[in-house]
């Protein structure tokens, strides 16, 4: 039996090359539900129970009803969706497994601005005039500096 | 659902046709209203008096038609500005339609003699600035700013059609070309630049370098700040080369040499703290956490299918639903709740530093009685500077406290000290002798 | 790496397993560790220095092994003390391992004659309170707090056991049968009993009465809060009968007629106030959003699965993910940032009130020289009792002005206030001379 740390990189090396979801290897994958990444269905999210305050802020949120968790969090752009949930489910399942990440746990600066194209993909309508302030730096009007608890919180 | 969102959708195609075109000249908001009728019609409002516990009392409880009285409630007020045009006249704010009107209502105006550098702030001005400047702004703001109130209140165009008819309006926030919000007042322009610089960088232009949140604020900045008339030129300048505090902005005085006028009790040189909202904001966590101006005096509106800015600038008191809600999860009544605590506490702190205040100058008048010269008053009249600014900074900005809490209580903290010590000062004279 | 995850699954499962037995008498947290080895562990790190800007400094910097020496760091504290057992040594609070230890080695207890009540909030005295009232908390209680400490300390049980042998323990905030939390400090249950029913509520019970999330700031509410020792009985008194506020609480000082000691150079005869964080932190805005000392001082951190409040008390600022970015989502970084800005302001702030105190203190005393007698500067001493209690109010909270700036703010302005005219009486009576 090889010692964890060569375990872990091995597995690591294994799911770099193979590039595929979830990344830490075929059986963890499976084991820890690693499909998550292909469901939509938000409680596949939450097989990793670091993620329960998430779960529990959506269920109380005004977009249960309206909005899962790839909704929020993923691209809806064809191929982009793709790469995405192979990165997401790289990076988290890893992290998970080596319980090397911070608490609570940071949306990244890119997830972040992932998240608010695709509040505005679904508000369109009720912020376009809002949206966007063309010609000023950072004109985008950021909905999170508002809206934080959405998709989390009592605030949507 | 998703055909309710539909249908939206297709509600909103119409919005924000551009019926009419609006230019550089467009200074008369009806115009605008053609295209934007949403944001005129909230805009229109800040016409409704509106009150709240320490908020500007929009009607005239004390005397009909015009805004509070600052000097009946708050008696001390008349003491502090003895000698000066504020001890005459000095109400309590209200909404933007007014700020014309008011300003040439204000006894300030009528009995003494003011330049035309106040129209910088109560009227749509661009145009005038053009026409006097023969097309620079710059120019014409400064011989605007340099000609009597009333000439520059009556200029008219070559066509014989006055130039200054509308109170605040779009043209003064916004670009008629792209609708961006934009800066136009050359004072803040100056102002802003300035201090960048002394942060370190150089030649900034707001208009170009901000980003969309703090435009949302710095449209407010325009107006909402100390200021004072520099030179012969009577040019509205911003003191901000040194800092936004208190103190910097009182060394940046103390390095000009300049002096609001002297108080008729004591004879001291004093200056005059103007509505330094913004100065104060940037000292709080608001600022701090990117929360701008118009995030709490402008939420956004759900009008049908759109969202748009409540143009209808008022106390946020009145919205709390909107202004805060979205970021504060937490009932209106807790809200206000919150604020009246800060409010509350703030304003009785007020009230210890003005009888501070007044204690000192009925000490240096009965030290002149006693016979003492300006010599030995020297040091008495140091304190009453310091204190009199202070005290200013605090009462004469709008949020009885809540725009920065423990910076204004510092500030109030500072005043009794100067005041106390001033009394100190003047009461060993009479004991020398 | 799947046995990794597998034990994760585990872990989420797996619950409490008693594996020894803990009753009212196991006063020793080594025994409890073999339940709860978790929050055992962190409580152990509580023996580690830790050093903030302003937080304690664990490791005596300035006199090897003890805390730092306040003293040397602020010497206007050996003044506005003069003539008390704290102008003789006072130092920085530690971690709670130090409690017993550092209340021992303090000179205010070894120069001094100090009674029992002392050991109310230093040890895990449960036991010592039981024996001595023959089974009864509160008699135990009081007749321990009317001994001379050494005595008290000291108490063996009928097998000859020492009765205190250990800091702050799991005793003293849980029940040992359903490990709930709980208040055991008798003079916590009266005082929030007699506040209560100022409030209204006649009865109160805080065991019975109070939510869990009260519970986790009543813990510490125990200890760090203001006291006095009623009486001859000495009993450990906390003086909430009136309210919380400073000014509630000096009044009710004032109807009990209570002195703590004679300032050695002014004769007053002054207060004194200890650690009032419960008080302090009870006026800001934290306290009225529902977010108690546990919520800061003891967040909650993943052990695998299981979710266990970190035992290791210290501050917040040496753990700001976990103490605040579960409410705040910004960087620790800007929220450091946003401490200091509230601690640097509060400082200098303190330190302009500190001298206004010991201006006053000058001025007395000169009076004195210069042939004033008690009774002329009856007016100066009035002022110099409200200034110091003050003054001591906010110098004595640890928080740096966090727990509540603006309030904070506003005590210190009234410091400076009542020193400032406490300084104009003593001069007036030199003057009518
Ligand atoms: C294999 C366990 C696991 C699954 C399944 C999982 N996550 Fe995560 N997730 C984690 C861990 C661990 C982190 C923390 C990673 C870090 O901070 O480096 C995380 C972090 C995140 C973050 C914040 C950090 C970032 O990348 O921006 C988001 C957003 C997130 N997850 C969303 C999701 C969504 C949506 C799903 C389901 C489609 C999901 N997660 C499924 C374990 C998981
Ligand atoms: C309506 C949009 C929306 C939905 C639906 C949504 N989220 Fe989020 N999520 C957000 C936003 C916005 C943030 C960033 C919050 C912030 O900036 O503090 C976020 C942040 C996160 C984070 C990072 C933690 C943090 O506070 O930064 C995780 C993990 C996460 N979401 C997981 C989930 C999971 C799991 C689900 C489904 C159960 C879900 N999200 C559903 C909008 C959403
Ligand atoms: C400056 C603060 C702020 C920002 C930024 C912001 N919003 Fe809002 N939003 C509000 C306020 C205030 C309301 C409530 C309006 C009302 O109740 O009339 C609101 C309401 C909404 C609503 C609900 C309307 C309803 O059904 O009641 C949606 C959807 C929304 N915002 C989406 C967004 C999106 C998408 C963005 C980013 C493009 C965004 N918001 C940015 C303040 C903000
Ligand atoms: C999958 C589509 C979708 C996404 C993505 C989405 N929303 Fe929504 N949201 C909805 C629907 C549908 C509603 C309910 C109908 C309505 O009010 O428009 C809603 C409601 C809201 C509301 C009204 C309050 C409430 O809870 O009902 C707010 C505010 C809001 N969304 C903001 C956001 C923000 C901010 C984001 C991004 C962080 C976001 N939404 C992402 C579909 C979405
Ligand atoms: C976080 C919210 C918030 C922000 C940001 C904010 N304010 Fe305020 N402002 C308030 C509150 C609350 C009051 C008190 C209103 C009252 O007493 O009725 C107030 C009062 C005022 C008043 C007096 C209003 C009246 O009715 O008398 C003015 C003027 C004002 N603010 C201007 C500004 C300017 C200019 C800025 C930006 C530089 C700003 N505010 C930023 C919340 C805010
Ligand atoms: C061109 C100058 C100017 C600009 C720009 C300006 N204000 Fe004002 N504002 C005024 C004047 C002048 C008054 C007082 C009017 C009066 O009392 O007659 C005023 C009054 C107010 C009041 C008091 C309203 C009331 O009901 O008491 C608030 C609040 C306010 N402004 C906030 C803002 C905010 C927020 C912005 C930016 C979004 C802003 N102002 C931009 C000049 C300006
Ligand atoms: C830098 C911008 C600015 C300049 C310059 C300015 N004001 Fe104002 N003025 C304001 C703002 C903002 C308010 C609303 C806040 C307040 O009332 O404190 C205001 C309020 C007023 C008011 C109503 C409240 C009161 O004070 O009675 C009057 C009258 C007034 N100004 C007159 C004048 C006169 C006269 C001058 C020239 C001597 C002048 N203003 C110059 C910005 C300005
Ligand atoms: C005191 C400054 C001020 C004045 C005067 C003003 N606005 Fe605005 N306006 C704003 C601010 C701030 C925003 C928000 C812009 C942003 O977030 O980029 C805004 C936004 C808008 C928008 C964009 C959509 C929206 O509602 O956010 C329109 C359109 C608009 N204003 C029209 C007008 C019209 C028409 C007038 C005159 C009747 C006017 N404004 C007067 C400050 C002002
Ligand atoms: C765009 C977001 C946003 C809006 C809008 C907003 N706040 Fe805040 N508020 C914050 C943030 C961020 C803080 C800093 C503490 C924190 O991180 O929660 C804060 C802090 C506060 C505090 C504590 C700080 C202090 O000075 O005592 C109070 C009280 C408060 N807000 C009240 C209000 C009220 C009342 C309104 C509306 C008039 C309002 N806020 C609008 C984001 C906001
Ligand atoms: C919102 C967070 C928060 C809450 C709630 C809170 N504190 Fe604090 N506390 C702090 C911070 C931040 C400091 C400053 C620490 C520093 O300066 O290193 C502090 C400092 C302290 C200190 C001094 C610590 C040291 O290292 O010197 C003590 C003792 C303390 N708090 C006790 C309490 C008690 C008792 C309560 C409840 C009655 C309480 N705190 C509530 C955040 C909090
Ligand atoms: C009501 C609870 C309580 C009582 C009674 C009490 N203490 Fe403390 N003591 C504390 C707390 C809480 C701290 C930590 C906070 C601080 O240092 O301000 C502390 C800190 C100390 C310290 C370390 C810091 C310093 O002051 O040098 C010493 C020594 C000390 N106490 C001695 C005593 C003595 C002697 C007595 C009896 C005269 C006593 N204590 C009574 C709660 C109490
Ligand atoms: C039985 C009394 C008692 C109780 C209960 C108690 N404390 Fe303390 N605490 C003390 C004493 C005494 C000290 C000072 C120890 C020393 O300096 O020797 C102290 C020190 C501290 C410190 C300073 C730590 C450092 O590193 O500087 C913090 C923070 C603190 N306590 C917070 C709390 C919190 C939060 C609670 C409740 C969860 C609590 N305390 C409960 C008596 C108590
Ligand atoms: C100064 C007070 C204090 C002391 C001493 C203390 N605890 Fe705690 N303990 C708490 C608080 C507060 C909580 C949180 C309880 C809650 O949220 O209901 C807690 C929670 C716990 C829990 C429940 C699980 C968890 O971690 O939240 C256990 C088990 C526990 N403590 C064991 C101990 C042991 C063992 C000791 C002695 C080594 C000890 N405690 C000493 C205050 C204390
Ligand atoms: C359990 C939730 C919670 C925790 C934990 C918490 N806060 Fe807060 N904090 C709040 C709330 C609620 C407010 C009030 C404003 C608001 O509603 O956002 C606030 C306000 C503030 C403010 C502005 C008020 C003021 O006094 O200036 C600061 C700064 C702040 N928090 C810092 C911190 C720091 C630092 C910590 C950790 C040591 C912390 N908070 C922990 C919920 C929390
Ligand atoms: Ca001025
Ligand atoms: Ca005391």
């Amino acid at each position: 039996m090889l010692p964890a740390m060569t375990r872990r990189s091995l597995a690591l090396l294994f799911a770099g090359l193979l590039g595929i979801p979830a990344g830490v290897g075929a059986f963890t994958f499976v084991y820890a539900k690693g499909f998550s990444y292909l469901s939509p269905d938000p409680r596949a999210c939450v097989n990793c129970h670091v993620m329960n305050p998430q779960y529990d802020g959506w269920l109380k949120s005004g977009h249960r009803h309206t909005a899962t968790c790839v909704e929020c969090h993923l691209p809806h752009a064809g191929l982009q969706k793709w790469v995405a949930k192979a990165e997401h489910g790289f990076r988290h399942s890893a992290a998970f497994t080596l319980q090397n990440f911070k608490e609570p746990i940071e949306i990244t600066q890119r997830d972040r601005e992932l998240v608010r194209v695709n509040c505005v993909r679904c508000h369109e309508a009720l912020v376009q005039a809002v949206a966007d302030a063309p010609g000023r730096a950072h004109g985008e009007l950021d909905c999170l500096h508002c809206h934080t608890s959405a998709g989390h919180g009592a605030g949507g | 659902l998703l055909t309710n969102i539909f249908e939206r959708k297709q509600e909103a195609r119409q919005a924000f046709v551009r019926l009419v075109d609006v230019t550089e000249d467009t200074a008369d908001p009806k115009v605008w209203s053609q295209n934007w009728p949403l944001q005129y019609d909230s805009y229109l409002r800040t016409a409704q008096a509106t009150t709240t516990k320490y908020g500007g009392r929009g009607l005239g409880a004390s005397d009909g038609g015009l805004a509070e009285q600052k000097l009946d409630r708050d008696p001390w007020l008349k003491r502090v500005f003895a000698g000066y045009a504020f001890a005459l006249d000095y109400r309590d704010r209200r909404g933007h339609y007014y700020a014309l009107f008011d300003q040439e209502a204000t006894r300030r105006v009528t009995e003494r003699q003011q330049p035309g550098a106040c129209i910088q702030c109560h009227a749509s001005n661009l145009p005038l600035y053009r026409f006097v400047g023969k097309g620079d702004v710059q120019k014409g703001f400064e011989q605007v700013s340099a000609m009597p109130y009333r000439e520059a209140r009556e200029m008219k165009d070559d066509k014989g059609q006055p130039l200054v008819q509308h109170s605040v309006a779009c043209l003064d926030c916004h670009d008629p070309k792209s609708m961006a919000l934009r800066v136009t007042r050359p004072g803040f322009i100056a102002g802003i630049k300035a201090l960048k610089a002394k942060q370190g960088t150089a030649d900034y232009d707001p208009n170009r370098d901000a980003t969309r949140q703090e435009m949302r604020s710095f449209v407010c900045g325009q107006c909402h700040v100390e200021y004072y008339f520099k030179g012969a030129g009577k040019t509205v300048t911003y003191p901000w080369a040194n800092g936004l505090k208190v103190e910097e902005i009182e060394a940046y005085y103390e390095r000009e040499g300049f002096t609001d006028w002297v108080h008729a009790e004591t004879g001291t040189k004093l200056l005059k703290a103007q509505h330094p909202e913004f100065e104060v904001w940037s000292q709080g966590v608001h600022s701090r956490a990117g929360v701008a101006c118009a995030d709490c005096h402008m939420p956004y509106e759900r009008a049908g299918a759109l969202k748009v800015s409540d143009h209808w600038v008022r106390s946020p008191l009145l919205n709390l639903n909107r202004a805060c809600q979205t970021c504060h999860a937490v009932s209106e009544k807790e809200l206000e709740a919150r604020v009246l605590a800060i409010q509350d506490r703030h304003h009785a702190l007020l009230e210890r530093a003005a009888r501070a205040t007044t204690d000192m100058i009925d000490a240096i008048v009965s030290a002149k009685k006693a016979g003492a010269g300006e010599g030995d008053l020297h040091a008495a009249a140091a304190q009453h500077r310091k204190a009199q600014w202070r005290l200013d900074f605090v009462a004469a900005e709008n949020s009885m406290g809540f725009h920065a809490p423990q910076e204004l209580a510092r500030i109030l903290a500072e005043v009794i000290d100067h005041a106390r010590q001033g009394q100190l000062e003047a009461e060993r004279t009479t004991r020398k002798k």
